[in-house]
């Protein structure tokens, strides 16, 4: 399906031609899931797909998430590149023992005999107006966890690009998408152009007077704060992180040694969240150079609430660039 | 070749399409009253015209929430059309000492338990995750996780024995819980896991499985390839399989069940066998996966149409009983109309309560970082 | 009351002391051969020496473990005592190309595999987290984790069926996975959902379960009040309760299982009654829960006696054979001994290797860090 | 049990001095877990209680923790008061979609009318020379759910104080102890003193040239390392943390003010482990009070490696004082 050069493309549209393009190029690809055949999901990302590459490919599974993960797990020992896909983020805890303890040691625990080749898709972060667990941000949880890798992609590019490239690590891949965005905003697909390395930041605006960091749902509040903020005569540099597990700290901490200050947005609880580990970092890296603290424009340490109120929890424009200015007056 | 024994799947199913021979019924689709060795029993006009009333209300309900949801006064809504009569039926076996677990979809057994719908409508508006009192109608909190319940009653079971409320003989002490889930939970650990709890211990629970046959796109063959009623016997209590579209029958076998439990002979596994009529939820498109030949078999099965119809056929109600039912539901629509759209919208601040009994400093702080934050945009929000 | 049909717990045991009626059995205690209308075989001389053999070094390696432990050797070691029937049926009833997932307690059935019993030390002694090749041997590392392993084993045999290695007929090509996990396990969310999973796909996976009547200090009673085996029946696929210190037995009741998974016919839970002879580990102290009596009554079932018995009485072995196993089990004794000790400890940068197939900047900055560090400490550590 | 006045007791006794005394008080109060009667715990941390209080209140439990903590949770809303022992910390995480989905949750859903007083008490932490999952650190990643309280012990008289402060939370509490230390040191019991409260950190040794922190195990490791600074004189200041969840950051800031610099250690992952969330709220308030940044010395980001090099992989004395040059050297 390599079919024009350029195309637009939604989020949704990206990931579901990338999972495509997987699939074709190596026939050990699985995927796995509640409702990923006929439905296509509940977000359609795997439309189509069944059709396509048939029941035994694209493998619609009984209701449990550990059942779903626990069996990947066997279907990676076999050989097979099993892609989960977990319906909502709140729904990944029942899996959670077969992530961490199996799918994140099995590596090392077999001295590198018994690889994992696995992604797991959890669509995550608020927004969309839902009920309880259906909004949630666990990526810091899984970041802790040695032997896994963490990534959140951010636009529909990097949605093609990346799932393809998760698909193609050996090592087990916890892949986050905005949910928010899947249908969102549409990009221009250029599929002759090299992607960026899975692993990788990136900075996405230039900027010199701080630096705003953010990953999946809240790149898109970065870019409109900064935009804001230009037309007050201010430049923020914006880096869309990609990577959580490893952390791709090179370009932030080149950023914050010409800048001076640093802000991190993400939708996770504030409280051990994502910034908390770069906030530490930055601070034992570029100390310095730092002439304010790095500060955290996160979610509120409560448990997500009722989605009448839920931009209250999220971090919007108008919070980062409250951040902002307590960075550059401090 | 050794004999393992007959093929399981085939000496108990594939679940048939009329829910197979150990499907007890009391009331045919075409409203014929039948007679079961197990679980006859008699039912008052009284208790006949009230069936009716809660099904009908509750249908409205329903409806009303589907069409708010239409109209951009709810997020999502999930429908429980077809399955009224296994919700009333289980809903009414219930005494007020017995508490009740139940999923997201359990608006029938709500109104059982005298919940306002208003309430049932704000969880799905957005406006909290939940605003009844539990304790006031032993009747939990929604949960969404699908399964995590199940565990959950089991446990509130077991606090049930240690309070000696099993087996005591008193009519008003002695209490059951039910855990209400579908046919696609019982394939999560917690829901096994609840099962093996429940019988080590011998609790006094009842796990009512309304098996709609759907969990969203999912039909119940990827579940489960025996029908769902005999996975109890696994676990080693009876699994008891009802139509859940006659209303009858779903009382009189959960009512049973209770009063196992309540007597102190343990769990019971009672599958309601029926269909889920609508989406999954307002945002689900069924047209993707299954066939509208099934719906439309399943509309002569309707749980409404049979009690009506042997009321009237047997002189149990009349027109005006009919019509005084329809202008209840009416004045019950308008009323969620209007409730629905006048619920208040929580305040912004009001999402830093709750969060422990014991408020932290670190969460007043963030709270009141936050409200500081607010007054700095004082009128433009 | 409506009858719920008959007390499943009394129909179905408790679990008798001696396995009840439904135990598949082909060599009694005192080494009489019995028959069994489906499961009976011939076995010829050799195979019945070749059991004797493997279970008598499996019991020496277990008692070697045991005494390398109390001598400060291993930091651990799960005792098999008493489980050497069961799984040395179980291993040898395995083709080659089966797979078989492990828990922690597998050493006869990695001694069945070709796995060195060295490396089971090596773990033991905290070495390393398993060090034999999975693939090698088709024998996973052991799973320390209850259950986990039983959706592994799941998902491997749906692997085998995508590639076309079920019921093609090809002794060669036709494979089967065998999940071992105990009667604890049985009440975990996980080893239910592998049945589900199993079931649903049809997959060819046996579980086989060894009922060693003790998880830890539970006693089965506390996980199921019915016979494990016939949990299977509420997942619709069949249960088989075979005498767990009976290797003929066991090995022809679980030949028969894995033929029926690799000939497609699905999953089979094969529950082996045994005894866990030991402590559940040399850091237990059974004394504080269980009775002697019961230890000295499941004495008189020893697995390896009964075949002695058999062997002799029907002059099948002589002393020289027994001789030449006991000569060989001393070698085997000595070799491990020596080899134990003679285990190199890791070097400590090597715990950095194998995190990642593609190692991460942050862990070699990590590693480089830690050996910087080391490296000041030069002759001093 | 309110025998002699003060007694010299290991950290073991004082857990199951305290889980008697909170049992005697309350009749609510249960114990539920694996091997929990008869045997008293594979710790025998609840030694002698199920005969003492029957079946009934101290309840062995199938094995399935899924099922242990979710039979809590409607113990708990039938009125009891559940204390859950998980057997080893690497066996929670099938029990971790009920602690995060439903536990942490409950009080906020139901608006503060379904309280969750459970405990669940996790021995964690490593250095018994175990085989894989019985040596890990999970706090973290239940200090980023709001909802929960997370603490750690770490000696006898706390063990003894806190677990009663636990029970009698109304909020769930996650309660730690480092099993390493069950039966090490003893110390003086006197139980007419009145204990501390549960969510405050301690300062367990003066000094002025930089503070170490630490929780659990690590706090002996700590006062060590203090006690070698002297001898070169250096004079450490040492906190125990005691509570993780919230933090209790104020006795750390005015250390930090004092001494300009922080050292903190745990044998939980470094990457987003407990010290990450430290060193980001220090450099956010003592900002201009850092003379150097604040160093992490944790466990590496591995999976707990064979029992045979853990020692490498736990902070040690000489690790910590490390630190404490490269600080003080900064
Ligand atoms: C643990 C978990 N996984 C997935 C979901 C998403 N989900 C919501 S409802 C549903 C299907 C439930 O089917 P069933 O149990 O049959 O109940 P029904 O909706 O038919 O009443 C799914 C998969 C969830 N809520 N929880
Ligand atoms: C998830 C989990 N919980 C608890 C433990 C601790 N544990 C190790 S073995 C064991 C008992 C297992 O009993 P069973 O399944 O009957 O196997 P057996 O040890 O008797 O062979 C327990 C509770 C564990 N390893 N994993
Ligand atoms: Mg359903
Ligand atoms: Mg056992």
């Amino acid at each position: 399906m390599s079919s024009t050069r350029t195309q637009r493309i939604t989020l949704a549209k990206g990931l579901n031609m990338g999972l495509r393009k997987a699939m074709e190029d190596d026939p050990k690809v699985l995927i796995m899931g509640e409702d990923v055949g006929k439905l296509g999901g509940v977000f359609r990302i795997t439309d189509g797909l069944q059709k396509d590459f048939g029941e035994d490919r694209v493998i619609d599974s009984p209701l449990a998430e550990s059942g779903i993960v626990g069996t990947a797990v066997g279907l990676a020992l076999r050989g097979y590149r099993p892609v989960v896909e977990i319906q909502f983020d709140g729904f990944v805890y029942p899996a959670y023992d077969q992530i961490v303890a199996q799918v994140a040691k099995m590596h090392y625990r077999s001295q590198g005999r018994s690889p994992m080749p696995m992604v797991i898709r959890i669509p995550f972060g608020g927004g969309i107006g839902a009920v309880e667990h259906h909004s949630e941000s666990p990526e810091a949880q899984f970041a802790h966890t040695p032997g896994l890798k963490v990534v959140a992609c951010s636009n529909p590019v990097d949605g093609y690009w990346m799932i393809q490239q998760a698909i193609a690590s050996d090592d087990p891949v916890i892949f986050l998408e905005p949910k928010r965005q899947y249908h969102a905003d549409k990009a221009d697909l250029d599929d002759s152009m090299a992607p960026d390395p899975l692993f990788s930041s990136r900075v996405v605006r230039r900027g010199s007077d701080a630096t705003l960091l953010a990953y999946g749902p809240t790149v898109k509040t970065a870019m409109k704060a900064a935009e804001a903020a230009a037309t007050e005569g201010r430049s923020l540099e914006v880096i869309d992180l990609r990577t959580l597990s490893p952390l791709d700290m090179g370009p932030v901490f080149d950023s914050v040694r010409r800048t001076g200050r640093a802000i991190i947005t993400h939708e996770a609880h504030v409280n051990l969240g994502v910034g908390a580990e770069v906030a530490a970092r930055v601070q034992e890296e570029c100390f310095y150079s730092l002439e304010s603290p790095v500060l955290r424009v996160c979610g509120f340490d409560i448990p997500y609430p009722a989605s009448r109120i839920e931009e209250d929890f999220l971090p919007d424009l108008d919070r980062v660039l409250d951040a902002v200015d307590r960075s550059l007056e401090f | 070749m050794p004999d393992f024994g007959p093929d399981l799947a085939e000496v108990f199913g594939p679940a048939a399409a009329d829910g197979g021979p150990d499907l007890v019924q009391l009331l045919t689709p075409e409203g014929e009253r039948v007679h079961h060795p197990e679980f006859d029993r008699d039912f008052s006009a009284e208790e006949l015209r009230g069936f009716y009333r809660d099904m009908v209300l509750t249908r409205r309900i329903d409806t009303e929430a589907t069409a708010l949801q239409r109209h951009g006064e709810l997020g999502i809504w999930a429908q429980l059309l077809g399955q009224e009569a296994a919700q009333i039926g289980a809903g009414r076996a219930l005494r007020p000492q017995d508490y009740v677990f139940p999923t997201y979809r359990e608006h029938g057994v709500a109104w059982c338990r005298g919940v306002d719908p208003l309430h049932l409508l704000g969880l799905f508006r957005g406006v909290d995750h939940g605003s009844w009192d539990p304790k006031d109608h032993n009747f939990g909190l929604y949960t969404i996780v699908i399964g995590a319940q199940a565990l959950h009653a089991t446990g509130y079971a077991m606090g049930i024995q240690r309070d000696g409320a099993v087996g005591t003989g008193d009519h008003d002490r002695d209490a059951a819980v039910i855990a209400h889930f579908g046919d696609g939970a019982s394939s999560q650990g917690d829901v096994n896991e609840a099962f093996i709890f429940a019988a080590s211990y011998n609790a006094p629970v009842v796990f009512f499985c309304q098996n709609n046959q759907w969990a969203i796109s999912e039909p119940i063959e990827r579940q489960s390839r025996i029908p769902l009623f005999q996975r109890a016997l696994g676990f080693g209590f009876p699994g008891v399989r009802v139509d859940g579209n006659d209303v009858l029958a779903t009382y009189a076998v959960t009512q049973a069940a209770l009063q196992r439990a309540r007597e102190g002979s343990g769990p019971t596994l009672v599958e309601a066998y029926t269909y889920r009529m609508g989406a999954h939820t307002t945002t689900d498109d069924p047209t993707r996966y299954r066939l509208s030949d099934d719906v439309e078999r399943w509309k002569l099965k309707d749980p409404i149409a049979r009690v009506k119809v042997y009321l009237t056929r047997n002189g149990l109600a009349d027109d005006d009983f009919f019509a005084s039912i329809q202008a209840e539901a009416d004045d019950l629509g308008h009323r969620l109309r209007e409730g629905c759209k006048a619920l208040p919208d929580p305040k912004p601040l009001s999402m830093f309560n709750h969060v422990y009994a014991e408020e932290t400093d670190e969460l007043r702080q963030q709270r009141e970082g936050y409200a500081a934050y607010l007054e700095t945009f004082e009128g433009a929000r």
